[in-house]
């Protein structure tokens, strides 16, 4: 009896979390779906529209959203896959052999991942203007490596250290070259590393706003930045910004919900065995 | 001097094969605007001949626009500007919270990224010096560049002269390069609830202390007159510079008060005299008997949105602010919102501060012919009169306009508007001191307030703010 | 293929796995690296197989320098104590894999009828479609050995190949891979911790420890001659007696608390602090030789034999009888276990750095 | 890959350290830059060496922005930390309602921050916010959440604990999952209870995942930016203005170049030593429970 009371609460205690959780997101629909006049006089009840969907997916507030989110996906998905081909046989080399210096390269690459963003964005702003890269797309996937690069390194150098070696010397005297047993042995076996920190890496890279906010304007510009533009103006257009942020979380939750078992399993591998 | 140029030469030397190219525009072309033929005259200068909008046929103006209706206006008549010139523009719109962060660090970065771009009359204190602004001057002044139909004597002459410098603390406008021109404006008055007012039966304030007293009774009759959590007097109040310059600053100017005293070309922080931190205690006080709950977050959004949607009584800040709420359909409270010169000081002053939408031009761009040609265009009669008309571009920057039948048949639905437009719009002007460290006072200033709301002296408030700023400033 | 390899030092941060290994391996034979774990038996067997860099030595295999020789090229194939089979491809392509690679490569139709032939030697031929998960441990195992022998390889190295499998197993898998030709006539060098399968398997031994050998010789040599008596003591069940006592002036062995004294096959300087060692199958209750007056302390039945350990003063002997030798015995019933003295060694007494050396030759 | 295995590993981290150059290049002219007096007022700067640092450090501002950032950082992953744990533990005994509810977990870290502090912002708006309508039935309504100076930093605060609680959450949840299950089982033959099990097992295993969540929590919210900045700008007073958003005013709004950035040079400096601390204690903690679960 007593057990089943202590299980009750817990309940309890968990759905209160996932209120305060989902509350804010439930609020961002529901603005989302508010007509413009409603939008500070009514809290629950008001006529359902579509239209900032509409307003936001079409151009007619001046604000190239669609664009946006397809800048997002190139920008996301490139600095992901540039963070992969360089971060994996880096932590590859750092998993499987001490060599010198490699403890320092990688603390080095944590501690960009913690760098303020303001330390760099100046001089970035000049190399770029000067390099040809502002506000372009190869400009925003070399800036978001700071994001992407430390987590793919560090996430993967655990799963590689948990992956015994033996396996890959296994394909060596199987008469395969290192690569060979790289790519065919150990590569396939941290697949859902990859996935998991592939996730991680373009959800932080997803959602990074003073990089494309100061190094992008109109080519390149990205969801985040997208976003706030509808709060300009005459009005702050609440309703469309609520709109184009649940527009903008489909992409990583579809990843999400798609690999969320190989997720759990990325973050702690990540986590621990460093 | 001469050992800091060893120095660096030496420091040069040291690390010069590190940085290798970029690390020269840190100490040289990169930043800031030496390399600029200062002494060789204005662009304007190689336009000769008649005047021909068709000069820069085929060229591509770039423009960095803040998104706001005076923007939808321009950008809805970009066309028009087209077909007259054969001129293409292209611009970003960005939103006003990083609108002059992106501004700032592309003119710091020393490109040529926008031609033209939007700022405000205070931004050109702060791109002014560095030589980021061309002078329109020359331009204007020079007939083959410039259409006699533009008439420059159209504006506003207080406008015109607001967006005038001579680049030196301290000094006043209305001399110097003309780095900016007037495109839209803004003047600080009180906006009110009409039902409110009618309700409880009241009469708009003419003076500071009836204001306080007018906020304190609305927000403690108003709920139960069935105005459901509804408050006094919005003003703004979150920690930046945009907190001052609207209603703060024109009733401290109309109390007579400066915020620096120049003497002999030097600042002093005058924001903690006597009568300011009076102003200053007595402002807070407002604010707490009267003001928006959670107020130290206050921008113009919250403002203005407080007022339409029936939560504010009053709001003093920019006619504009109101405007917006006003106009039918825009919010619960449009078609009930009046407008008022707002208090007068104690003898008599309508002295009121004001926001200036400007367009200038990036003294690097490639294009100043063209660039002109767009800047006169996004000045002159016909495109201002048509945003004024057909788009919410009001508040206009030329007399013609202001006088414009149409233009005052669309504005007198709401009520005072024109006459409070015309009551104050000669004793408008800009009411700070210009010095290039504008935005830090202010936000400091902001802060400070902000600290005064919160309970602490407002004397040793606002002389630790005048001890800071006063090493700052000097 | 012969395999030397010469002084070779291997360390792993601040434990030294190799410390000065010298080994060698003849041309076609078995041999049976023994020794506890952590001894150095793997990171020799990977050292040789080029997986791991020695710092320090030699490594040659038919005589010529392996020093930068990737694995690849280095012909020898190797069965992980992990078995390392490949988690993610099936038994078949686990199998194959060898026959895929660049250097052994075979087209397809020539790699099925290897893979089907070495799947039908080792009994794993319906096993190949499954995952390696799948399966049990002798069956991975053989999956394993199935790997190595796949292909043509000049040595194989095993490393405890059967150290998983249950006991019945192991013996049956014993028998197998030695009676497999290809084992029988290539170099093997085998690992294990387990004496029996030593002597069973090697045709020579290595007995290594702490990262050097010990004692390398054919099974009778570390039978009879075993180095020290813990050499002594890892092989046999039950284990060696070692009993304490001194030199005598005549030349005789005395037990340490006097209680018996037994003619020395070899000879020692008199009053040396000695440990003698007798096998206990070597010992018997009806045989001849040097008896000794004891009490039975405990029996204990080891299937058709028996181990009895017999109180003699302050020392236990233990030897192994017949059951029906003892089959009327009860604890306390004296006996006179027989030692022929030409069956004892004579060690020196264990110090606290090492173990006793065997004194003499024979 | 036919190289000197001496060099395969240099070989393998090649790429890796020339793109590492290539983000060190900024911070390296970022540092090169605070050596300068270098500002839109000055844009031929002169060397002024560490002067700029002198000034930081010597500033009051500077040490109350620092004293503010440890306070939200502390405050912020000691929060998270916790309820993190505390929601890993819940969704762990593995009801039904956990398994629906822990696919939707993640949500919040998918709104970019700065989004989820402009809803918070209007969500905690007093006058028109849903929040205080909410609470009004339960006499709570007229909160004023960040008007004063420890009500703004206890809603940045979460605002934080929102966005990244399920990050520490999902941490903490895979560690549940991976811990062994022969202590427990050793631990209920012996007839422990659950508050001994969990502070002598669960929590000394779970720790390491837990202490990774709150290290890379620590580490970030030690620069927190984009939610103080859309929330409070700092405010009320100077309150809420942490290091970052200091260096944010002087260099990009007071347009004081060298000296904003000499104040996220100062901010790194902290940032990376505390890592260092953390990521050792991280390592001698990971040894621990290795232990325990031995």
């Amino acid at each position: 009896m007593r057990k089943r009371l202590w299980g009750w609460l817990a309940d309890a205690a968990l759905l209160l979390y996932f209120v305060f959780a989902l509350f804010p997101v439930a609020w961002m629909l529901i603005l989302s779906l508010k007509p413009a006049d409603q939008l500070f006089s009514t809290y629950f009840s008001f006529t359902p529209t579509l239209d900032a969907y509409r307003t936001v997916l079409g151009d007619d507030e001046g604000i190239p959203f669609v664009r946006f989110f397809v800048n997002s996906l190139v920008v996301s998905l490139g600095a992901v896959a540039l963070s992969l081909v360089v971060g994996l046989p880096a932590a590859y080399a750092s998993a499987r052999w001490r060599f010198k210096g490699s403890e320092h390269l990688m603390f080095t690459l944590l501690s960009f991942r913690f760098a303020p963003e303001l330390t760099v964005i100046i001089p970035l702003f000049v190399l770029y203007q000067k390099l040809g890269l502002f506000d372009t797309y190869a400009g925003m996937v070399w800036v978001l490596q700071l994001v992407t690069l430390p987590l793919v390194v560090w996430i993967m150098r655990s799963y590689f250290a948990d992956l015994t070696p033996e396996l890959e010397q296994a394909a060596l005297l199987d008469g395969y070259t290192r690569r060979q047993a790289f790519f065919k042995v150990a590569l396939p076996l941290v697949r859902p590393g990859i996935a998991a920190v592939s996730l991680l890496a373009f959800i932080f890279a997803w959602n990074n706003f003073v990089f494309p906010l100061i190094l992008t304007s109109h080519e390149a510009q990205t969801v985040t930045v997208g976003a706030l533009s509808f709060l300009g103006g005459d009005r702050p257009k609440y309703h469309l910004t609520a709109a184009a942020a649940l527009i903008s979380v489909v992409p990583p939750l579809l990843l999400a919900l798609t690999i969320q078992r190989y997720l759990v399993r990325g973050l702690s591998f990540g986590a621990v065995k460093s | 001097m001469d050992r800091h140029v060893h120095d660096r030469r030496r420091f040069l030397a040291l690390t010069g094969a590190l940085a290798a190219a970029p690390l020269l525009s840190a100490c040289g072309t990169g930043f800031g605007g030496d390399d600029r033929d200062e002494g060789g005259g204005s662009a304007a200068d190689d336009v000769t001949g008649a005047f021909d909008w068709k000069r820069e046929k085929g060229a591509t103006v770039k423009a960095l626009l803040n998104k706001h209706p005076y923007t939808d206006a321009l950008i809805a008549d970009l066309k028009s500007f087209t077909e007259k010139t054969g001129i293409e523009v292209t611009y970003d719109v960005f939103p006003e919270d990083n609108y002059f962060d992106k501004l700032t660090v592309d003119l710091a970065g020393g490109r040529a990224s926008y031609d033209v771009f939007m700022l405000g009359a205070y931004m050109v204190w702060q791109y002014g010096p560095p030589g980021w602004l061309e002078d329109l001057g020359p331009w204007m002044r020079n007939s083959s560049a410039t259409a006699a139909e533009w008439d420059r004597e159209d504006f506003f002459p207080n406008l015109l002269r607001a967006d005038q410098w001579s680049l030196k603390a301290g000094a006043p406008l209305g001399r110097g390069g003309q780095y900016a021109l007037p495109w839209g404006w803004e003047t600080n008055v009180v906006a009110y609830n009409t039902e409110v007012f009618r309700r409880l039966g009241l009469k708009p304030a003419e003076s500071f202390e009836e204001l306080r007293e007018l906020a304190g009774v609305i927000k403690r009759k108003a709920p139960g007159a069935g105005f459901d959590g509804m408050y006094g007097i919005a003003v703004r109040g979150s920690r930046s510079w945009a907190t001052i310059h609207p209603g703060f600053m024109t009733m401290y100017a109309r109390n007579g008060l400066r915020d620096f005293t120049v003497e002999g070309g030097k600042l002093t922080p005058a924001m903690n005299s006597p009568e300011a931190v009076a102003f200053t205690e007595d402002w807070a006080d407002m604010v707490r008997r009267g003001g928006p709950p959670s107020w130290t977050s206050y921008t113009w959004y919250q403002c203005s949105g407080d007022l339409g949607a029936r939560k504010a009584g009053m709001l003093f800040d920019a006619d504009t602010a109101a405007y917006f709420q006003a106009v039918k359909g825009a919010s619960p409270a449009s078609g009930k919102i009046a407008f008022h010169p707002g208090p007068k000081g104690p003898d008599g002053s309508l002295a009121t501060n004001m926001w200036i939408w400007s367009l200038g031009m990036n003294a690097r761009s490639k294009r100043k012919s063209a660039a002109w040609l767009f800047l006169q265009w996004a000045t002159g009669k016909e495109h201002l009169r048509r945003a004024a008309l057909d788009g919410d571009h009001i508040d206009p920057v030329r007399r013609s306009i202001g006088r414009d039948g149409a233009y005052r048949d669309k504005m007198r639905h709401l009520p005072g508007f024109i006459e409070t437009f015309e009551t104050v719009v000669d004793q408008t002007k800009i009411q700070f001191t210009p010095q290039a460290q504008f935005f830090d006072a202010t936000t400091s200033w902001a802060a400070a307030l902000q600290e005064v709301y919160g309970g602490k002296s407002a004397k040793s408030v606002l002389d630790g703010l005048a001890d800071d700023l006063s090493s700052k400033v000097g | 293929m012969s395999i030397a390899l010469r002084g070779v030092v291997k360390s792993y941060g601040r434990t030294t796995a190799l410390d000065g290994l010298d080994l060698d391996v003849r041309d076609g034979e078995f041999f049976c690296l023994l020794g506890p774990s952590g001894a150095g038996k793997t990171t020799t067997l990977k050292a040789v197989a080029g997986l791991e860099r020695p710092e320090a030595g030699t490594i040659e295999i038919d005589g010529r320098d392996m020093r930068d020789v990737e694995p690849y090229d280095r012909g020898v194939a190797m069965c992980f104590e992990s078995y390392a089979l490949y988690p993610h491809r099936s038994v078949y392509d686990n199998l194959v894999s060898p026959l895929r690679s660049p250097r052994h490569r075979l087209p397809p139709a020539e790699a099925r009828d290897r893979v089907d032939t070495v799947a039908g030697l080792l009994g794993i031929g319906d096993l190949l479609d499954r995952m390696p998960g799948r399966l049990s441990n002798g069956q991975r195992q053989r999956v394993a050995l199935g790997r190595v022998l796949v292909r043509p390889a000049r040595a194989f190295l095993l490393d405890e190949p059967l150290s998983h499998l249950d006991a019945k197993l192991r013996q049956q898998m014993r028998a197998e891979l030695k009676a497999i030709g290809d084992v029988r006539r290539t170099t093997t060098l085998y690992v294990t911790h387990d004496s029996v399968e030593a002597l069973a398997l090697g045709d020579r031994i290595g007995v290594i420890r702490d990262g050097r050998i010990v004692q390398t010789g054919t099974r009778e040599d570390i039978w009879y001659r075993p180095y020290d008596t813990e050499v002594a003591r890892a092989f046999g069940r039950p284990r060696i007696n070692l009993l304490p006592g001194t030199v005598t002036e005549a030349g005789r062995f005395r037990s340490a608390d006097g209680a018996f004294e037994l003619p020395l096959p070899v000879r020692a300087a008199p009053g040396t602090e000695v440990l003698a060692g007798v096998r206990p199958r070597d010992v018997s209750l009806t045989g001849d030789g040097h008896r000794l007056p004891g009490t039975v302390y405990v029996t204990e039945v080891l299937g058709r034999s028996v181990e009895v350990t017999v109180r003699i003063g302050a020392q236990a002997l233990s030897l192994v009888a017949d059951r029906a030798e003892v089959a009327g015995l009860r604890p306390d019933d004296p006996v006179r276990p027989a030692v022929r003295p030409e069956n004892l060694l004579l060690f020196e007494a264990d110090r606290p750095h090492g173990p006793g050396r065997r004194i003499g030759r024979r | 890959m036919r190289a000197r295995p001496a060099l395969r590993p240099y070989l393998l981290i090649l790429p890796a350290l020339l793109l590492t150059c290539g983000i060190l290049y900024p911070f390296g002219l970022g540092l090169y830059y605070t050596l300068f007096d270098f500002s839109a007022a000055k844009p031929r700067p002169d060397l002024v060496r560490l002067h700029n640092y002198e000034t930081v450090l010597t500033q009051d501002a500077f040490w109350h922005s620092a004293w503010v950032t440890v306070l939200y950082a502390v405050g912020a992953a000691g929060v998270e930390t916790v309820l993190g744990v505390a929601v890993a533990l819940l969704l762990h005994r593995s009801s039904l309602a956990g398994r629906v509810l822990e696919k939707i977990l993640i949500l919040p870290l998918m709104i970019a921050p700065v989004i989820a502090a402009i809803m918070w912002k209007l969500m905690l708006q007093p006058s028109v916010g849903v929040i205080n309508h909410l609470l009004e039935p339960f006499g709570l309504g007229g909160v004023q959440w960040t008007d004063t100076p420890a009500g703004a930093l206890l809603s940045s605060i979460a605002v934080d604990v929102w966005v990244y609680t399920p990050f520490v959450a999902i941490l903490a949840l895979a560690g549940l999952r991976s811990l062994p299950l022969s202590p427990f089982e050793a631990a209920q033959v012996d007839g422990a209870g659950p508050w001994y099990t969990f502070r002598r097992l669960t929590l000394p295993m779970l720790w390491p995942y837990v202490m990774v969540a709150v290290i890379f929590r620590f580490m970030d919210s030690l620069k927190v930016f984009d939610i103080i900045y859309a929330l409070t700008e700092g405010g009320p007073g100077d309150s809420t203005v942490v290091l970052q958003i200091r260096a944010y005013l002087e260099a990009i709004r007071f347009q004081r170049y060298s000296f904003g950035i000499s104040y996220t040079i100062v901010l790194w400096a902290v940032v990376y030593l505390a890592a260092m601390v953390l990521v050792r204690h991280l390592g001698r903690i990971q040894r621990k429970a290795a232990e325990v679960s031995a």
